[in-house]
């Protein structure tokens, strides 16, 4: 009981570490390195429904960008055809909706199928939407994407970004990350979740204790489509522009590598994911213009040699030293 | 007499698209991952096509080289699909498919790069084959020789292909290998060098396409994103693995584009994605579809 | 409990079960063996709905179910184990009995409350574990265990349903020869004590003699003698076409 | 150090503005501000040059832009910098896509810390990159770019200027296809059917809208027999061809550049459009080096406003010859428009720091430079440039027929069918959309 309780409140004091450095970071960063990190946490927030898909359902979708495009484009059509109302709290809500809605049609197609199936109908669907946004100009601004003006957050106007940036919004944005970290904390924890994993495990025996396989699937999938819908209206804010591009197969591929980088056999793996990759990729750019080889790069060595990614090294290397410890000690 | 040519024109079409997904459904029907970075592989062959077509362009050489030479983009490419092969994707053949695509998808980023540095960021263009060939007039159109070259040349690789997995023991082995692993390995197969043997046969085709397009239009960075997501769509029409699905959703893909681009000018490739998608809804598997999941 | 009538199923020309007829009652435990092909596994396939049968009747307590799906069965307490073992193994042991409660007590669709908050259901998992001889063994993955209790815990996993017949294909299939005894006592211990049934598909016959109430012999699709164990053992058929096969049948 | 010293002058900037303003004509007043903050930095002035340094579009337009961009850096630090300051040029590639552009001009203005971006080729980048200017708070003057939506309102009369702090110092592409319409007035006024085939983006569709909206007014009795939106960088024409060919039109608009235009022109050469139609390239002047002598005859070509390395002719305007020689010699190519672009938007930054800077003796604030440049008008090699209140320049219109000389191993304009129309003619007044104002005609 006792142990219990310390571990329970060594967690708790990492939470608190983290969660004040969370808090301090706006007057820690310069404005260009605050925007990439709030942009790091839009993707972590993107990340966290991905793996609810991934390492809890044991499906890989390589379009979640469709998901993400439909919240991004939410907020830009909204800002484009109904300007009243352009206002974050109005456009949160409609984001959600409007990848809840997409996932559930790309999602009733995609989750009758598994494994490399399931990845290429991913891919497939969110090429659909793709070529969808790209083709209707008139509508959707064809590949020149749309302009994101600064939102009103309740009621509270800005001017120039920076300053709406650096202030209001990075808590704003803080607020909604806490609450999806705890919500798909408690979703992964819940008998839902545990039945997610039972058919991630063994699709015939989940089948056998009573559970509807696909429609749980179903269910994982307009989630984690959801998920990736915040993220990716979150994310425009921060962007200024939205293009088809984010429902490219090749942006979902940077959503898996993310996650991979992180390391997705660990809950928090997708969040250290987004947060390195976002910081890796900017340096790898101003390092010099093969960025694209170098993650490249990462991304063979990472499966070749750390398949359980950054979260995932730094447990086993901790394990070891405990293990030896343990040893040591008797 | 337009529809004529409308029908050429989706031949042609159809001809680099069959090429490039022929050698994606090789390489996903026996090993059963999705190549990612075949769209490399294409760029690969069109920039060695470029490349020697240019560099041969100083010498006084006789025309006919410059078409064997369109063969280095194959060679090449073949040759790195070897080294890809053996390098990284070998490694992970027990490992989950979620590895196999990933390292593909990082073979495709460094890929983009490598070509860049070794060809640099400028476009090449070598249209001198395209240009020799001249044009030829078909009832009263005029139509360039070169572009039903290429549709020969499809039509004689496919049949070769055919040959290939029919008659010869490696081809027959092949076959095994895609309808069912375990009874090639049973069977005492030599799964990796069949493995090996599938792959650099699938990029050399792709490495193929890509030579013979590269006479046709400036060769640039990020060549081969577009004809890769278009293989895609043959593959999900055609049937994941199945060589005549990528014979029979070529075919469609190349005439709906070029009769959808005359009927519906303003959504042109759009058209494509949503026949993908209806058919998908219709028969997941797709039309000629073996694997069902 | 069980009754099947005449049930007829053919694969192509092969007569896979063909007119079988027989019951099953409560509390009872029926030892269901024959050589390679006789026909046992399509017959649990048949009674767990995962094929359907070309004619006859499968009643189980007094309700028609020939055409019932795997699902509905379940949900009267069929359950069943496979040959190969259906864990989930990358899961632990303690959430590979408690989702099936969770199932069994239509708390699987619960989104926004922690597993562990039902306390209950935990404990009542702890409780099927140690029936099953599985405590301490709660916080490792499935596919860490051992095989014997890897077929224990498969076992567990159908008896957590609170399954009133279980259909066992081959619960020792993979179980080192010295630890056979020791698992089949303990999913017999756990059949008794819960006064259920059970059709165990079983090729070793020191097995089927010492924990069966009843044996069904089948050859070729069709029952050949059914009855106490001894009585069958000794049946001159039995013993000529059965019998002297098994000894060569290692089936894995 | 430099924020606050920046800070500093800037808020000092305003101060000298808002003087200057109230105060018009009281010397006083000016010069005492002069004196406070007649300090010019050490450093050197940090220019950031995006053009496609990479790609398709990388040798007809990116390249031949940035080689200007830096020949004439060098120009100006030999004579001295701007205002003593050396210009240190950071040269982007504009490939990756609008996205990797915001993102990296964002890098630019946040992180880097350049004075000002002198970029952009794709009217999307434009459309995408302007309004960071005034959300970050830095001048970006794009320099090639042609969609008139990007200083344009949604209705007529709109806000001028759309930003405080984003310029363009070039003309819109209401001229280049205004002035296309024009030319097939007078060239061809008895054809009855047009056909457009551009790439579908920005670019694409806003010049297809306003030649279509001229075409309307100027030849009303004309019909459109198809339009076609391939994607940017298709590499198979064919189909379009063979479409245009069906739908036999009598002139085929199009706004293809770079390498588009290139894969687009060789193509429909194959399939015989040339021998059935006449194509009329809005901004085509740089194709015909790009593909040389295969290039067709009698086509009609606009020049992006008047630039031409043949015109003004150089033996009557001075500047033409000199920067037509310098460029030759150095990089041994005529320089096309992408050049002269350039060429107005270094010295355009330039001549608005000197005029801001004089005014108030040191180096002027962001927001006085943009004061200083709205109104500027410069002399170019190709004439005058005005930036007007709209934040846009405005120049006359150049357009002509392809014709083989044995001069140049490409077709150049013939001299005989040269049409240069006056500023007036093809750029719409301050305020009014260009659409708007080619209805009211």
């Amino acid at each position: 009981m006792n142990l219990k309780r310390f571990i329970f409140n060594k967690r708790s004091l990492i939470y608190l570490v983290v969660l004040i450095f969370l808090l301090i970071i706006p007057f820690i960063l310069s404005p260009f390195n605050l925007i990439l990190f709030e942009s790091a946490i839009t993707f972590a927030i993107v990340g966290l429904g991905f793996n609810l898909l991934l390492r809890y359902t044991g499906l890989l979708s390589f379009g979640h960008g469709a998901y993400f495009a439909a919240g991004a484009y939410a907020v830009a059509m909204v800002g484009r055809y109904v300007p009243s109302i352009y206002s974050i709290e109005f456009l949160i809500p409609i984001a959600i909706i409007a990848s809840l809605v997409l996932s559930a049609i790309f999602g009733f197609i995609c989750v009758r199928h598994t494994k490399i199936f399931f990845a290429i109908l991913t891919l497939a669907l969110s090429m659909l939407l793709f070529a969808l946004l790209f083709k209707f100009y008139s509508v959707t601004g064809g590949s020149d994407g749309l302009y994101i003006p600064t939102p009103s957050i309740f009621g509270v106007t800005f001017k120039r970004r920076p300053e709406f940036l650096s202030g209001p919004y990075y808590y704003f944005l803080l607020v909604i990350f806490i609450i999806c970290y705890m919500v798909m904390k408690v979703i992964v924890s819940s008998p839902f979740g545990k039945a997610l994993q039972a058919i991630r495990d063994n699709e015939t025996r989940a089948e056998l204790i009573g559970i509807r396989v696909k429609r749980y699937r179903f269910y994982a999938f307009i989630i984690s489509g959801t998920f990736a819908g915040i993220g990716g209206s979150l994310w425009t804010f921060v962007n200024g522009h939205v293009t088809p591009d984010v429902s490219h197969w090749f942006f979902s591929g940077e959503i898996v590598y993310m996650t991979l980088l992180g390391g997705f056999f660990i809950f928090e793996g997708p969040i250290i994911g987004a947060f390195v990759f976002t910081f890796l990729k900017l340096y790898a750019m101003g390092f010099t213009e093969y960025w694209m080889g170098i993650i490249g790069v990462t991304l063979i060595l990472l499966v070749l040699l750390l398949p359980t990614g950054l979260a995932g090294g730094v447990v086993t290397i901790f394990n070891k030293l405990k293990t030896r410890k343990v040893l040591g000690g008797t | 007499m337009e529809w004529f040519i409308y029908i050429l024109n989706g031949l042609y079409y159809a001809s680099t698209i069959f090429l490039i997904s022929l050698g994606l459904n090789i390489i996903l029907g026996v090993m059963g991952i999705l190549n990612l970075a075949h769209g490399s592989l294409y760029a690969i062959g069109a920039f060695t096509a470029a490349w020697l077509i240019t560099s041969l362009a100083g010498w006084n050489s006789p025309d006919v080289l410059s078409f064997i030479i369109l063969l280095g983009g194959a060679i090449l490419a073949g040759f790195v699909g070897l080294l890809l092969e053996r390098t990284l994707i070998s490694p992970l053949y027990n490992r989950a498919l979620e590895y196999q695509l990933l390292i593909t998808f990082g073979a495709l980023l460094l890929f983009e790069d490598l070509i860049k540095i070794v060809w640099g960021g400028e476009a090449y263009y070598a249209s001198k084959p395209f240009d020799i060939l001249g044009k030829v007039d078909l009832s009263g159109n005029i139509y360039p020789i070169y572009f039903l070259l290429v549709i020969v040349i499809a039509i004689v690789v496919k049949l070769l292909t055919w040959l290939f997995l029919a008659r010869t023991r490696v081809g027959i082995m092949l076959r095994a290998m895609s309808l069912d692993i375990e009874m090639a390995t049973a069977l005492g197969l030599q799964i990796n060098r069949l493995r090996t043997w599938a792959f650099v046969l699938g990029a050399a085709l792709a490495g193929l396409a890509g030579a013979l397009v590269a006479p046709t239009t400036p060769v640039l960075l990020g060549f081969g994103m577009e004809p890769l997501i278009l293989a895609f769509v043959v593959v999900v029409i055609g049937g994941l693995g199945s060589l005549k699905g990528a014979f029979i959703g070529s075919l469609i893909v190349g005439e709906i584009r070029s009769f959808g681009i005359v009927i519906f000018p303003e959504i042109e490739l759009a058209i494509l994605y949503l026949i993908a998608a209806i058919i998908l809804v219709i028969k997941p598997e797709g039309l000629f579809g073996r694997i069902k999941s | 409990m069980l009754t099947v009538e005449n049930l007829n199923k053919s694969f192509g020309n092969l007569r896979a079960i063909d007119g079988v007829g027989f019951s099953i009652s409560e509390n009872e435990i029926v030892s269901l063996i024959g050589s390679n092909g006789a026909g046992k596994t399509t017959l649990v396939n048949l009674l767990s709905g995962y094929i359907r049968p070309d004619s006859g009747k499968i009643h189980f307590l007094e309700e028609d179910i020939t055409s019932a799906s795997p699902y509905m069965r379940i949900k009267l307490g069929i359950g069943r184990s496979f040959q190969l073992v259906q864990l989930f193994e990358e899961s632990k042991v303690l959430d590979n009995v408690r989702t099936p409660l969770f199932s069994k007590n239509g708390k699987i669709k619960s989104l926004f409350i922690p597993s562990d908050k039902y306390v209950d259901i935990k404990k009542n998992t702890l409780e099927i574990l140690k029936v099953f001889n599985l405590s301490h063994k709660e916080d490792i993955l499935a596919k860490e265990l051992s095989e014997g209790d890897k077929k224990v815990l498969d076992i567990a996993m159908a008896y957590a349903l609170r399954t009133k017949l279980l259909l066992l294909d081959e619960p020792t299939s993979g179980v080192a020869t010295q630890d056979k005894f020791k698992v089949m006592d303990t999913i017999v211990y756990a059949i008794r004590n819960e006064k259920i049934s059970a059709l165990i598909i079983e090729h070793d016959m020191d097995i089927v003699a010492k924990y069966s109430d009843r044996v069904i012999v089948m050859h070729e699709g069709k029952i050949m003698v059914e009855g106490e164990p001894d009585v069958v053992m000794s049946h001159k058929d039995v013993r000529e076409h059965i019998l002297g096969l098994s000894e060569n049948v290692t089936e894995n | 150090m430099e924020k606050t010293r920046r800070d500093f002058i800037k808020i000092a900037g305003g101060a000298a503005i808002g003087a200057g303003t109230l105060l018009s004509g009281c010397r006083e007043e000016e010069e005492k501000v002069v004196e406070k903050r007649g300090e010019i930095p050490k450093e050197p002035v940090k220019i950031a040059a995006v053009s496609f340094l990479t790609g398709v579009a990388a040798a007809p337009f990116g390249i031949p832009g940035n080689n200007t961009f830096e020949m004439l850096s060098e120009k100006i630090n030999a004579d001295g910098g701007i205002m003593g300051r050396k210009i240190e040029l950071l040269s982007k590639d504009e490939a990756g896509g609008v996205d990797a552009q915001v993102k990296l001009a964002r890098k630019l203005i946040l992180d880097d810390k350049v004075d000002v971006i002198l970029g952009y080729i794709s009217s999307a980048d434009c459309k995408a990159v302007l309004p960071l200017s005034d959300e970050l708070g830095d001048l970006i003057v794009a320099y090639d770019c042609g969609t008139q939506e990007l200083m344009e309102g949604s209705h007529s009369p709109f806000p001028v200027p759309k930003y405080e702090l984003g310029f363009r110092t070039a003309a819109t592409l209401g001229l280049d296809n205004i002035g296309l319409a024009l030319m097939i007035k007078k060239y061809f006024p008895d054809i009855k059917r047009i056909a457009g085939i551009n790439p579908d983006y920005a670019w694409g569709r806003d010049s297809w809208s306003i030649f279509e909206e001229s075409m309307k007014k100027l030849m009303p009795q004309v019909e459109v027999v198809g339009t076609w939106w391939p994607p940017l960088f298709t590499t198979d024409y064919t189909a379009h061809i063979s479409a245009l060919i069906g739908a036999a039109p009598d002139i085929v608009h199009t706004a293809f550049w770079g390498g588009d235009a290139v894969t687009f022109t060789k193509q429909a050469l194959g399939l015989g459009l040339f021998d059935k139609m006449t194509v009329a390239y809005s901004r085509g002047e740089p194709i015909p080096q790009e593909i040389g002598k295969d290039f067709p005859e009698n086509q009609i070509i606009g020049c992006a406003g008047p630039h031409y390395f043949l015109y003004p002719p150089q033996d009557k305007w001075p500047l033409n010859k000199q920067f037509v020689d310098e460029y030759q010699k150095k990089y041994g190519k005529y320089p096309t428009y992408p050049c002269y672009h350039a060429y107005q938007a270094i010295y355009s930054y330039k001549a608005a720091v000197e005029k801001a800077g004089s005014l108030t003796g040191g180096w002027p604030t962001v927001d006085e430079v943009a004061d200083a440049m709205t109104g500027l008008a410069i002399q170019t090699p190709s004439g005058n440039i005005t930036i007007r209140a709209d934040h846009n320049a405005i120049e006359d219109g150049l357009f002509g027929f392809t014709k083989l000389t044995s001069k140049y191993p490409f077709p150049i304009l013939d001299p005989e069918r040269i049409e240069v129309f006056p500023t007036f003619v093809v750029n719409p007044p301050v305020g009014i959309r260009t659409v708007d104002w080619i209805n009211s005609w």
